[in-house]
């Protein structure tokens, strides 16, 4: 058996491995820390690639690890879902922590800047593991160390912000856990599987038998997955600790951990929930009311901010809410619309966390109302910030007009057209509040601290230019990678 | 009643392990004390593991070790080892809460949420 | 074929080269215009054929015989502005100015939904950043707003064509299936239909001069075309037109300022269009889609001088321009000006509608269209009056009695736009027949026969009368108040509703906090309450007993107290009689104080006033402090919350575990 | 904590609890126990001494920098020996299929890589704990300054 079969594994793995060599490299050689992270990262992107090339040519496969069939052992479930997944953590990841190469002593003290590549490696590892597991507590095992790393990379700022916002998200997080933990304890103690696939076929049967029990696993993931994923009434974690987090954490914990769970989330409800039984339980419409609260007042909370970076992370209460509203709709083409976003969303929020990052490293300035005239003095930064905007819209040409296309194309082939105006509506909403900060960005007199920004390193400039340049390509090109979400969408819903 | 009595005393297990989770939630909720809280998760922790060991528990079962010439029923070992994996996780997110609060005591010299806003000025609410 | 590719990098390129380049584009743009009207056959064309792939359908054009006809006026009308610009314009206005003339034709020639939505997107913003330009405070709030209203409409259009799709499953445009008021709607923002029209005002008078005459051909004429290409006719979509024609003339009438006078115009004359589409029949899209070319030629024609007025003298104000009286110093405008005056005065006409002018052909096609249509008749004849009321209005102020110092000469190539602009008025008025290639319904273009001809001379006429007869009120000016404005009534308390929902949302978020906070403490001073009862009743058992021997003793106090009370009454009846004396006095007194006091009450009165008044407004401040402390201030982060935020996850928990539970009982 | 009962009763205490500690350690593959159990009664013992005499004391014995190196080493292990049998040509993890040598079952040499896998989890658990104990009783000592 050649290397690339134990890839599954190796992307898992690897950034594992190297997050616990990163203390020791850290102590003998500092300047090596940030190169090998990188290489990691660029291994995990090629061996995702890999993977999905395999997976389009050759259909989903199974690793089993230790070479122990399911029952028994652990497994990776590579399918398209998975590799998508793959494919956006590490694709994103990877530019994040580019720039996080000049952003990061800038914001943190010398000594944890090791540590800081260890946390960001163990939070890639347990992404890119969540998205590949096929198995239960190894998910759970996952989403803890997800956690873990998660808050630790907030509080490492040691402002007292950070710790403050890191002890509540830990907390809940922990709470959280606690439930998904107890969920997985009522579903082992009726089923006696902790495998998806096995789960999948037995539960069937069990629900006729042991339907309360199966209720409140269900209940308790969906309190347990949704107070990560931040959906609406559970989402006051969030704009604390992303606001406060340096920004590639605030970037790379908005972008792409928030919707992991939700990953987590569809995963668990089209492969190991029976669709009919989710058909029964109104597990989908109780999750499409609650993405649209978190649409709607999401985007009122974020009108209202001055900070450029709860902005954002208001912003993202109601983007997760598309990703929900595409689960909760169960349609083709809303789901397509949901899982594109998980990836739009990504793209364009790193990139706003980013941008907004470069105002504060260059000027310092975090309110908005101050940062009028950054766009004419600094034109790279304000113009990804500004295509990152357009995309929140929903404009034609950036990558986010297709997911909100596939959403609303969704809710109706559902039927449900009030959830098509849902997704206007807040286009209009995000129009609202982004709007104003590019118009008055660019065609603003710039004024103090704004009007002679310090020099931005050109490895940050070109960070925001990639990721700039690739929601423009994914918004005229969409089928790069709307092949890969239609398969998977097709495979969830079994069609 | 009895007959629910016996009931609960077969699922004691279970039963307790919720009114521990109980315990522990209501020790999280009503704390100002971050401690205390913490407390509280441990608490709540504990609870979930007690269940899930509970769930491989057969009556009168031994350990699973092998053993020469033993017809004995074991219990499940599956729930402990995954639940020794659950331990570590939380024994992990304990030690990093509290490390957390230590740090906040450092910055405020209280472990009071009440107190910290209080000390942060601003609104306190 | 009409999508040509567009120089975003001219700002960047020098300046000989820019024009160069610019010169050269204006010429291609008038060749295309020409070719197409010349009526040859245009091939369909296809990008991106990719999209197809994935369920949608790809960019593609196709040359549909109303587009033609409003392709030829985007192309040849946007040339002329922008030959207008060319000297003065700023290169980024230039650049955007063709990208917003590219995505206008990108519209016209769409041949599915998916490039029109695309394009009108395009449109939208380049639009929005043309206003933006100009980088004034004020612009830039312009700007703002009319690109949240533009993106309302877009999302409206966007889920117009979502339904449509869902109902068919082909993107072509045609008669929507579904989602019909969608698209009315989308429209109307763009045609700017009666209570959606307010962005004209906005948008055209804020610019930059050169940019006001590309604009002023661009967004409202792609909305008359959709209207024609896309909804359905409806007697009610003719009279939106006919109301819109009298509204936009009334506006009109009221403005002092010459680019506000000829926005509201707009509005008027897209009125006539809307009328026309929505009547259809022959006529009424022929004279439609023809009048959508005039109106833009003449209209440009006219913000054209108006610019050259506003770059000459300074102001574009009527009001300032009459303000030098008979100040025999100052020459009258036309003097200075007297190409743009000379513009001005062939523009005047013809969107007057007078004969050897275009705006008579497609006028005269059009009140063809609407015979017998009702209502809408009567108003679009008023509405002809008074824009030979306004425009009387336009000249007579602007030009004839307005006197200005010339500052600075109006360039060479603003002149050729003006001569330019204005021959092909006149040639498109003489010789109609000049289109009738792509004219839709191929029309007969017969229109100088007498009674036509006597008809517009006589609202000529009736206009030239009420002018003189109103001469002195229009001189003046009328502002109508601030709350009868659109804005004031609907979208200002639309947009500062919206905005203080959030803020009161938000400020929930915090509240919800506060009250749980709150309900706790109540919680437990209710309970120490409690142990405090326990306590008192202990108190007052073993009260009871000292207060029974205190009793006691109080009552032989009295006892003794009473025999004190009557030696004392005797000295107190000898005091009273001292008083009675002394109260007779007081009473004289009294009399002469009342006076004074009656003086002070009425010193009172006024101070009551004064304090009532005070009272009023402080209860206004009271009440604004109110509304500010209910908008709250953004929740701040904070640790202590997290009991709650714990808290509200056992509800939800609660509320799933029930939900579940309670829906799936039957199972 | 400058108690002379504690300080004698813990020094006679702390080599039972170590060799206790690694006893459980290395027998983690054929009884109750293992790497973590065994790795936190190994800690338990250094704790012990740091608190029963002082810190320095303690860090004497074994350095902040050495737990933490060792911290990292133990987590290497794991992960090297997983990565180990993906190039001795099998699945991650893999065991007996990777060669590793099975021994006797009831041996202590039994269990392939599993022993090598449970010592370096061992060594993470006790120096982690270490680690985390050190860092708290300084972040103390820090806010007292």
């Amino acid at each position: 058996m050649s290397a690339a079969a134990h890839l599954p594994a190796l992307t898992v793995v690897v950034p594992l491995f190297f997050a616990y060599l990163m203390p020791l490299l850290a102590r003998w050689r500092k300047s090596w820390c940030a190169a090998t992270t990188l290489a990691v990262l660029a291994f995990t992107f090629f061996s995702s690639l890999y993977l999905a090339n395999r997976v389009m040519s050759s259909g989903p496969f199974v690793y089993h690890m230790g070479g122990w069939a399911p029952p028994w052992g652990i497994e990776f479930y590579v399918d398209y879902l998975a590799v998508f997944t793959a494919l956006t953590i590490s694709g994103i990841g990877l530019p994040v922590i580019v720039y996080g190469i000049k952003d990061l002593p800038h914001e943190l003290k010398e000594g944890v800047l090791g540590w800081y590549y260890t946390l960001y490696l163990l939070l890639m590892a347990s992404m890119l593991g969540m998205a590949l597991t096929n198995d239960l507590f190894n998910l759970f095992v996952f989403v803890e160390i997800c956690a873990i790393a998660s808050c630790a990379i907030i509080s490492i700022k040691e402002s007292r912000e950070c710790v403050e916002a890191a002890f509540k998200y830990l907390v809940l997080s922990a709470v959280g856990s606690g439930c998904l933990l107890l969920a997985i304890a009522l579903i082992y103690m009726v089923t006696g599987h902790l495998n998806f696939t096995f789960l999948a076929a037995t539960l069937p049967g069990v629900m006729a038998v042991y339907p309360k029990n199966i209720l409140a696993a269900l209940a308790l993931l969906m309190v347990g997955l949704g107070v990560k994923a931040a959906l609406f009434p559970l989402h006051v974690w969030l704009p604390d600790a992303h606001s406060s987090a340096p920004s590639p954490s605030s970037a790379v914990l908005s972008g792409l951990v928030i919707k992991i769970y939700a990953v987590a989330m569809i995963k668990l409800l089209y492969k190991v929930f029976p669709a009919t039984f989710a058909g029964m339980a109104p597990v989908m419409a109780m999750l499409l009311w609650m993405s649209t609260l978190a649409i709607i007042i999401g985007s009122m909370f974020a009108i209202v901010q001055e900070d450029i970076k709860k902005m954002l992370a208001y912003s993202s209460i109601a983007q997760i809410g598309y990703v929900f509203l595409g689960v909760g709709l169960a349609s083709h083409n809303a789901l397509l619309g949901g899982i594109l976003h998980i990836f739009n969303h990504a793209m364009m929020k790193a990139m706003l966390f980013l941008a907004a990052g470069a105002f504060i490293y260059a000027t310092g300035v975090r309110k908005l109302s101050q940062l009028k005239g950054i766009g004419v003095t600094m034109p790279v930064p304000a113009g990804a910030f500004a295509i990152g905007a357009m995309a929140m819209v929903g404009i034609p040409v950036t990558n986010g007009f297709w997911s909100k296309w596939y959403l609303a194309l969704g809710a109706l082939d559902a039927g449900k057209p009030l959830f098509a105006a849902v997704v206007l509506v807040s286009s209009l909403l995000n129009g609202i509040y982004y709007l104003p900060i590019i118009v008055n960005a660019f065609f603003s007199k710039p004024e103090g601290a704004v009007a002679k920004p310090g020099r931005l390193p050109a490895v940050m400039t070109g960070t925001l230019v990639v990721l700039g340049a690739g929601c423009i390509i994914f918004g005229i090109f969409p089928s790069l990678v709307l092949g890969l979400v239609s398969r998977a969408t097709r495979l969830l819903l079994g069609l | 009643m009895t007959d629910t009595l016996l009931r609960l005393h077969q699922n004691s297990y279970y039963f307790f392990s919720i009114v521990l989770f109980i315990i522990g939630f209501h020790t999280m909720l009503t704390h100002n004390n971050l401690i205390k809280k913490i407390i509280g998760m441990n608490i709540m922790d504990t609870s979930i593991f007690l269940f899930f060991v509970a769930i491989g528990y057969v009556r009168g079962g031994r350990a699973p070790i092998l053993e020469p010439g033993a017809g004995h029923a074991y219990i499940n070992p599956l729930p402990s080892a995954l639940i020794l994996t659950g331990i570590v996780v939380a024994v992990s997110v304990t030690a990093y809460a509290l490390s957390l609060v230590v740090k906040l005591y450092r910055h405020y010299g209280t472990i009071d949420a009440e107190e910290i806003m209080r000390l942060r000025g601003g609104e306190t609410l | 074929m009409g999508c040509f590719v567009i120089a975003p990098f001219l700002p960047k390129v020098s300046e000989k080269l820019r024009r160069n380049v610019l010169v050269l584009m204006l010429c291609f743009m008038v060749l295309l215009a020409f070719y197409n009207l010349s009526g040859a056959e245009l091939r369909d064309f296809t990008v991106l054929k990719s999209l197809a792939e994935i369920g949608l359908a790809p960019l593609s054009f196709t040359a549909h015989p109303y587009a033609r006809m409003a392709v030829f006026g985007f192309l040849f009308v946007g040339a002329i502005a922008l030959l207008y610009g060319l000297q003065v314009a700023d290169p980024r206005e230039q650049a955007v100015s063709l990208v917003a003339v590219a995505s206008a034709v990108g519209i016209g020639f769409s041949a599915n939904f998916v490039s029109l939505f695309f394009f009108w997107e395009v449109l939208t913003f380049s639009v929005a950043i043309l206003i933006l330009l100009k980088q004034t405070p004020h612009a830039i709030n312009m700007g703002y707003r009319f690109m949240i209203f533009h993106v309302a409409g877009g999302l409206l259009l966007f889920l117009g064509i979502l339904q449509h799709y869902a109902a068919t499953g082909s993107f072509v445009v045609e008669k929507p299936a579904a989602g019909l008021i969608f698209f009315a709607l989308a429209i109307g923002f763009k045609a700017a239909f009666l209570p959606l029209h307010v962005w004209v005002a906005w948008g055209y008078p804020t610019a930059s001069f050169p940019t006001s005459v590309v604009l002023a051909g661009l967004t409202t004429k792609i909305g008359v075309y959709a209207v024609a290409r896309i909804l359905p006719p409806h007697p009610a979509i003719a009279l939106m037109g006919a109301s819109m024609a009298v509204f936009g003339i009334c506006c009109a009438l009221l403005q002092k300022d010459m680019r506000r006078l000829l926005s509201y115009h707009i509005i008027s004359q897209v009125g006539y269009m809307v009328a026309g589409a929505g009547v259809a029949g022959y006529y009424g899209i022929d004279g439609s889609m023809l009048h959508v070319v005039n109106h833009m030629l003449y209209k440009a024609l006219l913000f054209m001088s108006a610019g050259s007025v506003l770059l000459a003298a300074g102001t574009e104000n009527l009001h300032d321009l009459g303000h030098h009286g008979e100040d025999r110093h100052v020459p009258p405008v036309w003097r200075g000006l007297p190409i743009a005056a000379l513009g001005a005065l062939i523009g005047a006409l013809a969107i007057s509608g007078v004969p050897p002018f275009n705006g008579y052909v497609s006028k005269y096609l059009l009140k063809k269209a609407m015979y017998g249509a009702g209502p809408a008749e009567k108003m679009l004849m008023f509405a002809s009056v008074g824009t030979v009321v306004s425009f009387c209005k336009f000249c007579y102020f602007g030009f004839i009695k307005g006197r200005a110092h010339i500052k600075r000469d109006i360039t060479f190539t603003m002149k050729a736009a003006i001569i330019l602009a204005s021959a092909s008025c006149i040639v498109l008025g003489v010789y109609p027949y000049l289109v009738k290639n792509i004219l839709p319904y191929h029309s007969k273009l017969t229109v100088y026969n007498p009674a036509g001809i006597i008809t517009a001379l006589q609202f000529l006429g009736m206009g030239l009368v009420a002018f003189f007869a109103l001469n002195k009120v229009l001189e003046r000016g009328i502002k109508p108040p601030a709350w009868m404005s659109m804005e004031y009534l609907f979208y200002g308390p639309i947009y500062r509703t919206v905005f203080r929902c959030c803020r009161i949302v938000s400020k929930l978020d915090r509240d919800l906090d506060h009250i749980y906070e709150m309900s706790g403490k109540s919680g437990s001073i209710l309970v120490s309450f409690t142990q405090r009862f326990d306590g008192a009743l202990n108190d007052a058992y073993e009260k009871s007993g000292g207060m029974a021997r205190r009793l006691a003793e109080r009552a032989e106090q009295f006892d003794s107290a009473l025999d004190d009370a009557y030696g004392k009454s005797g000295e107190l009846a000898k005091k009273l009689a001292g008083k009675a004396a002394e109260f007779d006095d007081a009473l004289d007194n009294a009399y002469e104080k009342s006076g004074d006091v009656a003086k002070k009450l009425a010193g009172k009165a006024a101070e009551l006033d004064g304090a009532l008044d005070g009272m009023y407004e402080k209860s206004g401040s009271h009440s604004r402090s109110l509304w500010d402390r209910l908008r709250g201030r953004p929740t701040d982060w904070n640790i202590k919350n997290l009991n709650f935020d714990s808290f509200l996850m056992a509800l939800m928990l609660g509320l799933f575990l029930f939900i579940l539970i309670y829906y799936t009982r039957n199972i | 904590m400058e108690d002379i009962i504690v300080r004698y009763i813990s020094r006679i205490i702390v080599p039972f609890v170590q060799l206790y500690g690694l006893y459980v350690i290395l027998h983690g593959h054929l009884s109750p126990g293992g790497g973590f159990s065994g790795g936190a009664i190994f800690a338990a013992s250094m704790i012990l001494y740091a608190l029963s005499f002082n810190l320095s004391a303690g860090t004497k014995k074994l350095s902040h920098d050495v737990s933490s190196v060792l911290e990292s080493g133990g987590a290497l292990i794991f992960a090297g020996m997983g990565l180990l049998a993906v190039l001795l040509g099998t699945n991650f993890l893999g065991n007996r299929a990777a060669g590793f040598p099975l021994g006797i079952p009831g041996n202590l040499f039994s269990g392939g890589a599993i022993m090598v896998i449970t010592f370096g989890v061992g060594i993470k658990v006790a120096s982690t704990m270490i680690t985390l104990f050190y860092s708290l009783i300084e972040g103390e000592g820090h806010s007292h300054d």
